[in-house]
């Protein structure tokens, strides 16, 4: 055990899947030498040379296509994307190639790439460097999209994508970097790559189940104290919250979920992407048909507005903060009025 | 019309016009011309390598047409036709070894035919009982890229492995003249000249794409793209089996040797349509297609091997034996072919377990069931 | 008013916008001399020249970027996108360019760009040419989506979206392009624009509201028809069902759907696109918030599976038909089990 | 390791190697050397203009300079200095007409400043204040392009427009070396072919995509590709003013008389770290930046200048003062700026109402004032 940031655990995650493995190669543009823009990839070229960690010429499409070629040879190549909103030209190779080989060739192709994303806002940065593109991928069959929230997922969830069979989008919550945490490098045993991403319990509640992943995590945590210590006016004033931390977006723990809202019967869903089509929809769909009888109120979803990610000095406004938590826990609580109270004819 | 942009389009020079003569062995009367320093590539080809070429040939011609008539038949739901096509594609096919890895589209089935496609497996993705037919490996062929040009980088990306691992085998990306215009192909250009990789660009510019022709996609002769990448190119007589592999030899063989990629643009013609639903009549000159038929791949073959002595009535007839009892083959393996069952559908979406989908599957079986069991 | 088939009311359209301000250009692969290779296109060059209607060279993200150079210029481009699975290579474009333009600029620079898409299955087609990629413009904010279900919606709605000055992606219904019926060209006053695409109430009903778009909207007609006659077993056995057609996929016209499930309580929303992540998710959790304590019954969606779209002798078991339809309908009667009614612990 | 694929990649040959010589007017020392036909392009550039160029690249420079040191005083979260490619941006730029259009990237300042955009409204976009800064229609210009390569396909779509139109304006696309490798830039040059699109395709090839060298992109003279894509290109010292400012007239000249696109490469140096938040240190061998520190595009108008008797201290003094009044209007312009009220992101997103977005804004509002109103 060793506590690092969360930078630092993905960091050596890549360096033992280097080391396990030679067919493991990391390819991305200004990986190697510069070590990656937020130095995730730091000394890695240094310690397993040019050949295992490539800078790649400057085309997302080239990167994902060479990626494809490679896993065609027997490799298990290990892309980084260096900020979501760059992912975009990629989108071709990676819904119609990289999602679909192992289903076209009815399985005689294996595509176990790994695309590493950057993800999400809050570091007042400039366009297309604070995105949350997450649903385009759960969206699409043939992906399996991941997220960490700690050091230790972070370790453990990158190896159990870089052992996985299929690709996977591994989204890396850029805000959370810095974050550190106690991180024990053998949790996973190598062949223990499976299921990858069960959901986390993370905080265990009663009145209200909160479910998010990613950056976000930190502040539902936030949110289930706030919740927890009341306004001041006593027992009748506090909620408490179940915090669920999502960990694979694609498929979703649906079960752990489940038995959450089962028991809270409250089900508050928050993510940074846009509200339309987000992660949120989807599983407040698929709660609603799996547990109708037992909510007590309509799921409430705290997500970004349906705009494009704004100027830095809006972002506070558009991120799901505490307070907008909160007030969506208060809505399904009853103790403020629906969102929607007035629409119904 | 406030301009004359389209009129300025189609009055510049059509880019099929030779820049410099295309590498040519065999003219389009069976005469052979020599060509340096390709004829040594080919030094060795004798009238009985010849004749198997020519056997090749016949075989495609008569594979492609048999598909086509599948296709009017109801048999197939689609038939991308490579008819003219045919000495481009075995020309550089019948040159690589079976470590090598061909990525192509979805016109080069006389390709898959050299690389050992079994013809049952060619016609799946056709007649939709499947994807894809073959496996990969078994062939060195990847099954064919539809979206256009995004083979070209998985080409690369595997010879880059190829070089990684320490081996001498190459690839080789298949596609058309208008697959040059996706910056994938591009792409994958710069890339190939970054890592040094050994692939072979190989692009039928067969003068049309679907109704669009190649003045639109280029104002030079195409393989004039590659130079500026740092890439080598070469022109070639594509309706030329000989000199289509003679610079495939050379190309694959400086790729082997460490030399990087090479570009080739095969010049050649699509003589039927795009694929069994389009209607070339809307859009193609019927004398150019007559000009083309002038050219047609196999009967220079056949006019030079009659002339040398290679071919007889007798090896002619044994040839079209066997290219009928190929299609007969062909025939049976497509008409043979079952609708694959319902839940099959759900097979390798994912390599490893997935429970989405595998509920999906358990409950879309259970809902089939119901139907038998008379509870709908 | 004549009668004409959907693909010929689209071709009428894009005449009339032709023909009305040359600002608008139509471009896309083999949409001149050939007439698009569903002939919607037919005959537009030789009326209107090739410098209004220009076969483009064959990159889609080349194609989308001039579109974006020319509306800088104040033309108001149509794209033709040949198939649904060709779009990939533009996504980019669209994503990071066409959507995000006009709030880029504080609105100085306008994108009205319209995206014609023959998208959905049921043609018996090879790969990539049978896809329902709705749902990743719904969830890009800047961009609307629209798509038709018969030739007059078909004739109005690309009007709308032409002379909208947002961007618009036009999904067109390929395999109803040879659907007959009335078109009255006139329908649409010039002027009269805004709101594009209302949901319709395609078939008057009480007991369910079902939900569809495009290609699936003639099936849910014939579903309705099939549970107004029941099974022969009476009254008693028959369900009458309000069949709305969306037309807009983004924004949605909520309040049309909300005002049918306030008044039936139960909501089935069909699509070919896949389940997750689908415009059926995001349809059923607002609904759900919108409408609790209306709702009987768990919002059911009766989708493609999250595979990719298979094989063509795979689709009619791929694609919602009226059997998948009714058995939701009954599911939501609670004449079936609800699909996960073991599921809650 | 299994091969040494990187090693032969790190050996070749550096592509910025001149591939012919690269037009050069001024040389490093500020000699005027002769270089045909360019030298007619400039005849007309006499002292008084050439220091007009002198007092741009001055202050644009002092413009850089002080935005780097806003940056690190936190007034900008963000700056890409241009330091180095001043000439390459004000030589090119000072050519064009106020009813050309440009499509550029985020290091354009100088360009943007050429174009007369207000100095306030350079620094929204690094301040964070707003997505862009000015109203393209006012100067001429785009707002810049992050995403790397987008903007040279809006260049060449905006041109075909501009020929649609009957107009001669051109279009430019300022771009970099990196971004050559993008797809989207190859495609603007098949298209710009094909529509012989009045554009000119600008690209400052400074040697460096953030740490990545143009060697890892390009195996040849990147002004080598245009040609083979029907398009002519030439490569200039892009720290010569005077030589950028003469092969952009005749690109210009070209494509206002019909001529079609240019491709040009402008070799030149990014002195500064890609942007503030970068190491160059990391990467950069510091005697190659001294190398190219001693072709300071500044130094060397400055030393013909002062021999050709245009540029006396009096006038040095009056240039640095007027720098100095910029950057402090440049200051006074970013520290001003004061965040937006909240609900002004949902400005703009639609050019027409639209149902989703004005309920989720009017929502929000009513959530912002529940908390003035004490209700939480
Ligand atoms: C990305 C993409 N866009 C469009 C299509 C539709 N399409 C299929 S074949 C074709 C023309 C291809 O021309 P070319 O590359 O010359 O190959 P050829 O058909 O002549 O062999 C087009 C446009 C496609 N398959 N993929
Ligand atoms: C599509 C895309 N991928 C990656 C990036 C991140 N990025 C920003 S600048 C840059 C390097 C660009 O190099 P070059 O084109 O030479 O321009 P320069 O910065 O040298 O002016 C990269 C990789 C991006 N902005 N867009
Ligand atoms: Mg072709
Ligand atoms: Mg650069």
């Amino acid at each position: 055990m060793a506590e690092m940031t969360l930078a630092k655990a993905l960091n050596a995650s890549l360096r033992r899947s280097l080391a396990h493995d030679d067919r493991v190669l990391i390819m991305g543009e200004d990986i190697g030498t510069l070590g990656g823009v937020f130095r995730v990839t730091d000394g890695l070229k240094a310690e397993f040379g040019g050949d295992r960690v490539m800078d790649m010429p400057l085309a997302e499409s080239g990167i994902l296509g060479m990626a494809v070629g490679l896993a065609f040879k027997g490799f298990r190549p290990v892309v980084e994307i260096q900020f979501d909103g760059f992912i975009y030209p990629a989108f071709d190779q990676i819904v119609t190639q990289v999602a679909k080989l192992h289903y076209r060739t009815r399985g005689n192709v294996r595509m176990p790439i790994t695309i590493r994303v950057p993800f999400g806002g809050g570091i007042g940065a400039v366009e297309h460097h604070s995105e949350s593109p997450e649903a385009y991928f759960a969206h699409t069959a043939g992906l399996r999209v991941v997220t960490c929230s700690t050091p230790q997922d972070a370790h453990t969830l990158l190896q159990q994508a870089i052992w996985c069979d299929d690709p996977v989008l591994f989204f890396e919550p850029k805000r959370r970097y810095w974050t550190k945490g106690e991180v024990d490098e053998d949790a996973l045993d190598r062949d223990d790559v499976l299921p990858m991403g069960s959901a986390r319990v993370v905080v265990p509640g009663s009145d209200v189940t909160l479910v998010t992943y990613g950056p976000l995590v930190a502040t539902a945590i936030d949110a289930a104290a706030a919740a927890a210590a009341g306004s001041g006016g006593g027992d009748a004033d506090t909620v408490s919250i179940e915090v669920i931390d999502l960990r694979s977006l694609a498929p979703v723990d649906v079960d752990t979920v489940v038995a959450s809202v089962a028991k809270t019967g409250r089900l508050v869903i928050a993510h940074e992407a846009q509200r339309t089509g987000g992660i949120g929809a989807d599983l407040a769909a698929e709660l609603t048909d799996r547990c109708f009888y037992h909510l007590e109120a309509a799921p409430q979803r705290v997500t970004g507005f349906d705009i494009p990610y704004p100027a830095s000095r809006h972002e506070e406004h558009f991120l799901p903060d505490l307070d907008r938590i909160l007030d969506a826990v208060d809505r399904t609580m009853g103790r403020r009025p629906a969102l929607y109270a007035g629409a119904v004819l | 019309m406030p301009s004359s942009l389209s009129e300025s389009r189609e009055s510049q020079p059509r880019a099929s016009a030779p820049h410099d003569r295309p590498v040519q062995l065999l003219d389009p009367s069976g005469r052979r011309v020599p060509h340096a320093p390709y004829d040594d590539y080919v030094a060795d080809v004798s009238g009985d390598q010849l004749a198997s070429l020519y056997e090749d040939l016949v075989i495609v011609r008569r594979l492609d047409v048999e598909a086509t008539a599948l296709q009017r038949q109801g048999e197939l739901g689609l038939w991308p036709p490579l008819l003219g096509q045919e000495a481009a594609q075995v020309g550089s096919a019948r040159v690589l070894r079976p470590d090598d890895f061909v990525f192509s589209s979805y016109r080069e089935n006389a390709v898959a035919y050299c690389r050992g496609v079994k013809l049952t497996e060619m016609l799946n993705v056709w007649r939709g009982t499947a994807l894809s037919g073959w496996n990969p490996y078994e062939v060195g062929m990847a099954t064919p890229a539809i979206v256009i040009g995004t083979q070209a980088l998985h080409a690369m990306g595997y010879a880059v492995g190829a070089k990684l691992d320490g081996e001498d085998s190459v690839a080789v990306a298949y596609f058309g003249d208008g697959a040059t215009t996706q910056g994938d192909v591009n792409e994958a250009m710069v890339f190939a000249a970054s890592f040094r990789a050994p692939v072979i660009f190989f692009c039928q510019n067969n003068q049309w794409a679907i109704s669009e022709p190649v003045t639109l996609q280029a104002q030079r002769p195409i393989a004039d793209r590659a130079p500026g990448f740092g890439i080598p190119s070469v022109r070639v007589d594509g309706n030329d089996v000989l000199a289509v592999m003679a610079v495939m030899r050379r190309a694959v063989e400086q790729a082997r040797e460490g030399g990087g990629p090479t570009f080739i643009e095969a010049i050649t013609y699509r003589m039927g349509p795009h694929t069994t639903s389009d209607d070339p009549s809307r859009y193609v000159d019927p004398l150019e297609r007559e000009e083309w038929a002038g050219r047609d791949p196999l009967a220079r073959v056949e006019a030079h091997l009659r002339e040398a002595g290679g071919l007889d009535d007798a090896l002619a007839a044994s040839i079209a034996r066997r290219a009928d009892e190929a299609a007969a083959e062909f025939r049976a393996g497509c008409t043979e072919q079952v609708d694959p069952p319902p839940l099959t559908m759900f097979d390798h979406v994912y390599a490893e377990p997935h429970r989405g989908v595998d509920e999906q599957r358990r409950q879309f079986g259970e809902y089939l069931e119901s139907f038998e069991e008379g509870v709908n």
